[in-house]
């Protein structure tokens, strides 16, 4: 069924009645060419490049809650290639250009709206590396803006200039960033990878992988073993758990990073907004939601909650940075599982088990990573090599010292 | 959080700073001649349970002592908590 | 003697006081400070220099002892020492002189601005500024805990007194915390 | 209009009269109002707009889960938009409009989208507004936007002040209805430390609500009574105006407490609220239980309320919502309403009951059987249609309603865990599941104890059982009602039947959401967003899981529950943030200098928490470069003074201090000899460098370390994982003096001069006796102790001299003025950073993370004859490849041309793009003993390429400029001023 304005109209006056469910409830089959591991948005995104780019229509995502319950059910919707380092910067920008067309590709609307994000500097170090990235997110294809204060406050006049312990010196804008509504887009991917024959299969939970004599031969799951010529892990904060049926052990660890919302408010903020002297970064949502988040909690959890410290580390950072949001309510917080990488950096990779392959460490920048990393992950998948922008995302890295470390924080995840 | 200091009693855990995995302590002899493979999994390789992990922090806002802590990364439950210096004394290390 | 002014750590000449309703926050300049860390192996050798040097046993854990020389516990095997300033400005040399090689002895003094918060009423202003529990805040107690994320000691001399160290480079904003708590409690 | 609405009795104070507005028109209230009670008074039943459809909405509660009647509360940059007029405490002057309506409440023009409703059903906007692409951003969003959001902001600062506390106690009890009350005496008279928290102004809960006895006194006055002797225990605290918002781990709970909202203005310097940190051995949760409403046809008008707020409104606020009231009910509850608003002398149009077997009433019709199947009226409720059992329907007269479709326990705080309720069938509700957070429990109602003497009774024996005492005090005697009810969610047949009436859901979005697939109930709530409001889906999770679970032919517990987060209501920004904002957002930091230069007139920049000055402004300079060449040519030419106290000091002493340093650092320090200080470069073990400095040794067991700014922290704590963690038996004790210690550079030619005026004569400071790198103790201006060392960073001749932090200030006074015959100057830290690129020193910059020792040109100083943190993974294939990046200097082929750190180096041919990229500039500064521009940069084989001609380029600020690559030592590359 495609999905318009004129289908919805119809629809209206027939009583709603030919909405069909946006994707089946199939039973598992014995066996599959490819059984990707995880339903949420990277999971089905490569479902949906398998399928409609790669061509292969015996594909299984299997799924052990309910589909997109991860992190693409709770992040803080922002999408953006403001990166540094070639590792990353050609992946980022290839991920935002295909989300500048996701919405007439999967012919669902994922509100992917082009904002725009400003990193803000306020100190001169700050500002060299900003413009070091944005010469980079340039010299990449990508588009990048520097904006000095004067500018900034042109554009946004309701930010602590006046008053600021660290002043505002100026910002990184990036004017096709901005954000997309997160749960659309996992159902967006899931219905169309329906549509090209994939079966999506929820409560369906892998218990184990079952290798002989090293290679992969399917998974085990609590609805029965089932088969498959390629196994795809994308679970990300539970890549430890799964890798670890393989017997893997992996250069990540699992952190809870926190999400907040407010109240519904009227417009105020035209763009993403990320401080760069404290752990804030912010947007609002179409429904009028400040959505907002900061640094994760720190210590190794895959309990999808956090602490009342960082609560009030992200509040602080929104209060010193613009004021005026101090009498708006935080609604709602929640905390989802990031699979933080030794680098900061994600993995898409094939692994020493034949057949097995992983996509992870995805730290707390996988939604806007979700097209490419399922663009390139399929194309791993279909034709056993790296997707040229995703050559760097090896999981023999640290071994050989090349790391994509955009912080230089250096081996310690908690820290990027 | 709040982790029971062995020596201070129960402290909020904003006053620590986390590092990671216990296994921090274990650091290879960099003079041996594997050294660059003990190296690679000891600084890079984590097991990251999905239960009891224990794990390193430092009492930063308190006395300045380093802590082993056995905690449940499903629950937080916190089992256990030790000076670190004590666990690496028995874990062998010394000078 | 040398001829440089000292200044307090809030900048000033003569301490700051400041006072709301029935409590007083006081600058205190007059304390001499070293640090002292027993040596590998010379613990007890450490701490019966200590008792030697305070005159009084050596402080239990998150405690204080001595009176004119005070030692409080810092860490294990760590305490720190504060006597008055005009009679022991070269308090390190002093202790270092007592406890010779069993111990390492820095001097602290300027490292450190300390307020005292005095009067009937100030548990409702510690409250607002430290999450220590104010139910163990009796005579000896000393412990230490961050205010408003600077890292701060806690020594409660009686109940209605509390002397507070803060680093000294950050005094103004530690003065600050506390006199706007001094406000808002009272 | 004088509160026609107002009744007999209530707690209110009828000798004070309270002036309040709503969308500008005057009226009157009394205190213990709250501007919901008020408003109804005053007859006023429409009060805001719904989110989608923006239909007409009054009051559906009187507490805190309202999801309908919300204002935008007082005016100015105190507007606070989004507030509950259920939750205002009223006080004289009150100021509260309606919000999401535009032109006005009565007439809103986006009340059109109502009639399209048909088209706007749950998640309709995913299938449309696609094409064409670039039309989302331009039209559709926008329009969406505007018409989404509820109240708005002022756009200004927040004006208020916050504060933050903590709190610790034994028992922490949360609710102060029957069961907390009766729990709070219970462990208070045991002598427990006990906070009784409520986030009401009135304690007492559902007591304050109802006309029935407590032992022998009324139900309200027994809560007073109970509250008064709770006061006058000094073990336990009452915290009224305080809404636990949230349970985290090992029992901390936050509590934000109102403190200044029902003020008119807030005293100068005192707290609008206070969120606390409260610290608990055990807690118990006494929070009540929340009535559900029932979903039926146009059920969304103002007037149609809950039956227990009609009653709490009659009873303790003395106002009906109408004088003629109907009831719609499953359950006696329902009835207790109709006969309490009878007694107060309401009509009661009938009591609709869905149940055959209803009770009968003397005193009012009781239509058994029968369901409301429609309700009219355009802005607030005229009629109900009520369909009896026959099949006839009967047009009830009535301007309220009241549903009751059962209670739901306030089980929200027991799933903060991520624990889950369970489904109790009697009740037909969620109640407290097995997984509560450690050390909390659940009683009265919460826990779905219905009755008031159950409530009594499981509060006393939780606070017992909490506590581990014997004994339970005397209950009061109390109404112990069975529950009796029929479950029933919505009437059948209805279309337009809300669920969450802020979000404008209905029961046919629901239905829907099942048909397309979204049936888990998570999906559910995404879809339709149901239970997304401001209210967290109190009054609407449990009926939209009903009517999922009657659409899938499914239990309810099969089906699902949602899971409830933090914050329990929804809590101001600010109260999050206390007063770590604006200036105060992080501590300051000052050097012990800084009063002096604020006297100067320093400019200053914040280098991490410090301040320091940035430079020295003199009267006839116009622009900062004038004075920071200035200042680089009278240090160089003659010299300079600088506060360098902001670099991290550590003492490091012991036995084994000289072999800890050979492990933390790459280079060597067994050797160094006391009275001499060494540079040291420290890496992280993943071989990048991490910070760099010196150590000076002081004596063979003493060393003093010098960090960055920057590090200062994380070196020493690095350091203690080392001594502590790593090797545990060496003997070896740190701790930083960073504060303790005024330290300034003087450095130029005549800098040794200059000191000599201040370092006392039995000091020979001379290059023999005190040669480059030397270090000491000293005294200076005749006793003060003082450490010199001959350490420079500009290059030149330089010394750092060190006081106690107290004589900082009267110690750079002095070296100004025995200076002055030197014409001395003060330089700051643009000044000390153009010095230290023209030595081609590297700093932050350059020390990014990601750089090791052999990209800065250092790779020699990293010592493999011992096995030092870092040392072995520096040595990765592709950190040590050929083509790695080298420190290098850059100067443009015209001096004056402009360079930019940041930039990134190209060759002189060739396309500019990311796959020609040779590297990037670091750090640039305009040299003023060069007379150009120079910047240092990081290139690949740079080594190799001095004197090579590149291209650096700067797309994002417009820049291209050629270059050449130079040694990075661009000021006395041999070193011999620094040795003079």
């Amino acid at each position: 069924m495609r999905y318009s304005g004129f289908r919805v109209i119809k629809e209206a006056l027939t009583g709603h009645k030919g909405w069909k469910p946006v994707w089946r409830e199939p039973e598992p089959k014995p066996h599959y060419d490819v059984i990707i591991i995880g339903g949420g948005g990277h999971g089905l995104a490569t479902a949906h490049y398998l399928s409609k780019v790669y061509g292969l229509r015996n594909v299984a995502v299997v799924e052990k809650g309910w589909i997109g319950g991860g992190n693409v059910g709770r992040n803080t919707t922002i999408v953006r290639s403001n990166y540094l380092l070639d590792g990353n910067e050609p992946f980022y920008e290839f991920s935002l250009k295909l989300w500048e067309g996701l919405e007439q590709d999967v012919n669902y609307n994922a509100m992917m709206s082009q904002r725009g994000i400003i990193n803000l500097f306020h100190t001169d170090g700050q500002r060299d590396a900003y413009i070091r990235r944005g010469n980079a997110m340039i010299l990449n294809g990508a588009d990048a803006e520097l904006l000095d204060a004067d500018q900034v406050r042109a554009e946004h006049p309701y930010l602590n200039f006046d008053d600021a312990r660290f002043p505002i010196k100026g910002g990184l804008v990036q004017r096709r960033a901005g954000t997309a509504r997160h749960d659309a887009v996992a159902w967006g991917y899931a219905r169309s990878a329906d549509l090209h024959g994939v079966d999506i299969i929820q409560n369906c939970e892998v218990t184990g992988l079952r290798i002989e004599n090293g290679t992969c031969l399917g998974v085990e799951t609590s609805r029965g073993f089932i088969g498959a010529s390629k196994v795809g892990c994308a679970v990300a904060g539970n890549s430890g758990r799964v890798m670890g049926m393989a017997g893997m052990r992996l250069p990540i660890e699992s952190h809870v990073l926190q999400a907040f919302v407010s109240e519904g408010l009227k417009p105020v903020l035209p763009s993403v907004i990320t401080f760069g002297a404290g752990h804030f970064y912010v947007s609002q949502s179409d429904k009028g939601g400040l959505v907002f988040g900061g640094d994760i909690d720190g210590y190794n959890t895959y309990a999808q909650r956090g602490n009342l410290p960082v609560v009030e580390d992200v509040c602080e950072g929104g209060m010193a940075l613009m004021p005026m949001i101090g009498r708006a309510r935080l609604l709602r917080m929640w905390g989802g599982v990031m699979d933080m990488s030794m680098d900061g950096s994600p993995i898409i990779d094939r692994t020493p088990v034949q057949g097995l392959y992983f996509n992870g460490g995805w730290c707390y920048g996988g939604f806007k990573a979700t097209p490419a990393s399922g663009y390139c992950f399929a194309h791993l998948l279909a034709k056993d090599e790296p997707h040229p922008v995703a050559t760097a995302y090896r999981l023999d890295r640290f071994r050989t010292g090349r790391m994509i470390d955009e912080k230089g924080a250096g081996n310690q995840p908690n820290l990027h | 959080m709040i982790i029971n200091h062995p020596l201070l009693g129960p402290r909020d855990a904003s006053e620590f700073t986390y590092l990671g995995d216990a296994s921090l302590i274990d650091r290879p002899d960099g003079m041996a001649e594997n050294a660059a493979d003990a190296f690679y999994d000891y600084a890079y390789l984590r097991d990251n349970p999905a239960g009891e992990h224990q794990e390193l922090w430092y009492h930063e806002a308190g006395d300045r002592s380093w802590l082993v802590v056995t905690r449940n990364t499903l629950t937080h439950e916190i089992s256990k908590v030790e000076l670190a210096r004590d666990v690496a004394r028995a874990r062998g290390r010394s000078k | 003697m040398h001829d440089l002014v000292a200044k307090t750590a809030l900048g000033g000449s003569e301490p700051r006081v400041d006072t709301v309703g029935s409590v007083t926050c006081t600058e205190v300049p007059g304390v001499a400070l070293a640090s002292v860390a027993a040596r590998r192996g010379k613990e007890t050798q450490a701490q019966k220099a200590l008792v030697k040097l305070i005159g009084a046993p050596a402080p239990e854990v998150q405690r204080f002892t001595g009176d004119q020389v005070l030692a409080f516990w810092s860490g294990p095997d760590q305490w720190m020492i504060e006597a008055p300033f005009d009679s022991h400005e070269d308090l390190a040399d002093q202790a270092k002189a007592i406890f010779g090689q069993t111990a390492s002895v820095t001097e602290q003094t300027d490292a450190w601005a300390r307020f005292d918060l005095l009067g009937d009423g100030i548990n409702a202003v510690l409250e607002l500024l430290c999450q220590l529990d104010l139910r163990r805040f009796e005579p000896g107690y000393a412990a230490r805990s961050s205010i408003h994320h600077i890292g701060c000691f806690a020594l409660c001399r009686g109940t209605d007194h509390v002397s507070l160290y803060g680093p000294r480079s950050s005094a103004g904003s530690l003065h600050h915390a506390v006199t706007t708590a001094m406000i808002s409690a009272h | 209009m004088t509160q026609a609405n107002r009744l007999s009795g209530g707690q209110i104070d009828r000798d004070t009269t309270l002036n309040f507005q709503f969308d500008g028109r005057s009226y009157t209230a009394h205190p213990g109002d709250t501007l919901a009670s008020a408003l109804l008074a005053n007859n006023v039943r429409l009060i805001g707009r719904s989110f989608k459809y923006h239909r007409p909405r009054g009051l559906l509660t009187a507490g805190s889960e309202e999801p309908n009647g919300m204002v935008e509360l007082r005016s100015g940059a105190h507007k606070e938009p989004n507030t509950r007029a259920t939750t205002v405490e009223m006080f004289d002057g009150l100021t509260a409009n309606s919000q999401n309506r535009w032109p006005s409440l009565r007439f809103d023009t986006l009340a059109v989208n109502d009639l399209f409703s048909n088209f706007l059903s749950a998640g309709f906007y995913y299938k449309t507004f696609m094409w064409p692409a670039a039309f989302w951003e331009k039209l559709y969003e926008p329009i969406i936007r505007r018409a989404a959001g509820l109240g708005s902001l002022s756009m200004q600062a927040d004006p208020d002040e916050y504060d933050k506390g903590f709190r610790h106690c034994d028992l922490l009890i949360i609710g102060a209805g029957p069961a907390g009350l009766m729990a709070a005496l219970t462990a208070g008279r045991a002598g427990a430390d006990v906070i009784l928290a409520d986030e009401d102004f009135t304690l007492g809960g559902r007591l304050n609500s109802e006309t029935f006895s407590v032992g022998e006194q009324s139900a309200s006055d027994w809560a007073t009574q109970a509250v008064a002797e709770l006061s006058a225990m000094p073990n336990v605290r009452l915290m009224q105006r305080t809404t636990v918002i949230g349970a985290f781990d090992h029992g901390i709970y936050g509590a934000v407490e109102r403190t200044g909202d029902h003020l008119p203005s807030l005293p100068a310097g005192k707290p609008r609220q206070i969120l606390w940190r409260i610290y608990c051995q055990k807690a118990l949760l006494c929070a009540g239980a929340t009535e559900r409403p029932i979903a039926f046809e146009n059920n969304d008008r103002p007037g149609i309320m809950t039956a227990s707020a009609l009653r709490t409104y009659a009873n303790r606020f003395a106002v009906t919502a109408a004088p003629r009231v109907a009831i719609f009910t499953n359950n006696d509850d329902g009835h207790r309403t109709a006969s309490d608003l009878h007694a107060k002398g309401v009509k009661i149009a009938a009591v609709v009951d869905v149940r055959e077997d209803a009770p009968l009433s003397y005193d009012y019709e009781v239509l058994k059987g029968a369901q409301v199947v429609n309700t009219k009226g355009r802005l607030g409720l005229s009629f109900v249609e009520v369909a009896l059992p026959d099949g006839s329907t009967r047009t009830l007269d009535c301007g309220a309603l009241g549903v009751s479709g059962g209670w739901n326990p306030s089980v929200h705080l027991t799933c903060h865990q991520r624990g889950r309720p369970v489904w109790d069938e009697n009740l037909a509700a969620f109640v407290p599941g097995e997984n509560l957070p450690v050390g909390m429990s659940v009683a009265g109602a919460a826990n779905g104890v219905m009755s008031t003497h159950g409530a009594l009774r499981s509060g006393a024996q939780a606070a017992a059982t909490a506590l581990n005492l014997a004994t339970l005090p005397d209950l009061p005697e109390a109404e112990d009602a069975p529950l009796a009810q029929t479950p029933f969610w919505y009437v059948q047949g209805c279309k337009r039947a809300w669920v969450d009436q802020q979000n404008d859901v209905t029961v046919k979005d629901v239905k829907l959401s099942y048909q397309e697939g979204f049936r888990s109930v998570e999906h559910l709530k995404r879809y339709t967003t149901l239970g997304m409001a401001t209210d967290q889906g109190k009054t609407s999770n449990i009926t939209g899981l009903a009517i999922m679970a009657e659409v899938a032919g499914k239990s309810i517990p099969e089906t699902g529950t949602t899971i409830f987060r933090p914050p329990y209501t929804p809590v101001p920004i600010g109260a999050f943030a206390g007063r770590m904002i604006g200036k105060e957002f992080h501590p300051t930091r000052l050097t012990p200098s800084h009063h002096w230069a604020k006297e100067r007139g320093a400019v200053f920049v914040e280098a991490g928490n410090w301040l320091r000055a940035q430079w020295f402004p003199q009267a006839d300079e116009t622009h900062w470069r004038e004075s920071v060449d200035r200042e680089v040519r009278q240090t160089r030419a003659s010299v300079g003074v600088c506060d360098c106290t902001t670099l991290g000091k550590i003492d490091v002493q012991g036995t084994d201090a000289a072999e800890f340093l050979n492990r933390v650092y790459a280079n060597g320090f067994a050797k160094l000899a006391v009275g001499k200080t060494r540079y040291g470069l420290m890496l992280r073990e993943d071989g990048m460098v991490m910070d760099d400095g010196t150590a000076a040794r002081l004596a063979e067991d003493h060393f003093v370390v010098t960090t960055t700014t920057a590090n200062a922290v994380s070196v020493y704590r690095h350091m203690e994982f080392v001594r502590q963690c790593l090797f545990p038996d060496m003997d070896v004790q740190l701790i930083s003096t960073t504060d303790g210690w005024a330290q300034y550079a003087v450095a130029g030619p005549n800098s040794r001069k200059l000191l000599q005026k201040i370092v006392d004569p039995e000091f020979d400071i001379s290059n023999e006796a005190f040669p480059f790198m030397a270090c000491g103790k000293i005294t200076v201006c005749g006793g003060l102790r003082a450490r010199l060392f001959r350490i420079s960073f500009s290059g030149e001749l330089a010394f750092e001299i060190a006081v106690p932090a107290r004589y900082g200030d009267a110690l750079m006074r002095r070296l100004m003025a025995e200076g002055e015959e030197f014409d001395v100057t003060p330089y700051g830290t643009e000044a000390l950073s153009v010095m230290r690129i023209e030595k081609g020193h590297p700093v932050g910059n350059e020390l990014n993370g990601t750089t090791t020792a052999l990209n800065l040109g250092m790779g020699k100083m990293v010592s493999r004859k011992k096995d030092s943190i870092g040392s072995v993974l520096s040595e990765r294939e592709a950190l040590t490849a050929p083509d790695i990046l080298k420190l290098v200097g850059l100067k443009p082929i015209t001096p004056e041309d402009k360079v930019t750190a940041g930039g990134h180096l190209m060759n002189v041919e060739g396309p500019i793009d990311a796959a020609h990229d040779q590297g990037y500039v670091t750090s640039v500064a305009y040299s003023p003993s060069l007379n150009s521009n120079i910047g240092l940069g990081l290139l690949k084989r740079g080594d190799e390429r001095l004197g090579e001609k590149m291209r650096l380029v700067s797309p994002l600020t417009d820049l291209t400029v050629e270059v050449e690559i130079v040694s990075a030592h661009f000021v006395d590359p041999e070193g011999e001023r620094l040795r003079a």
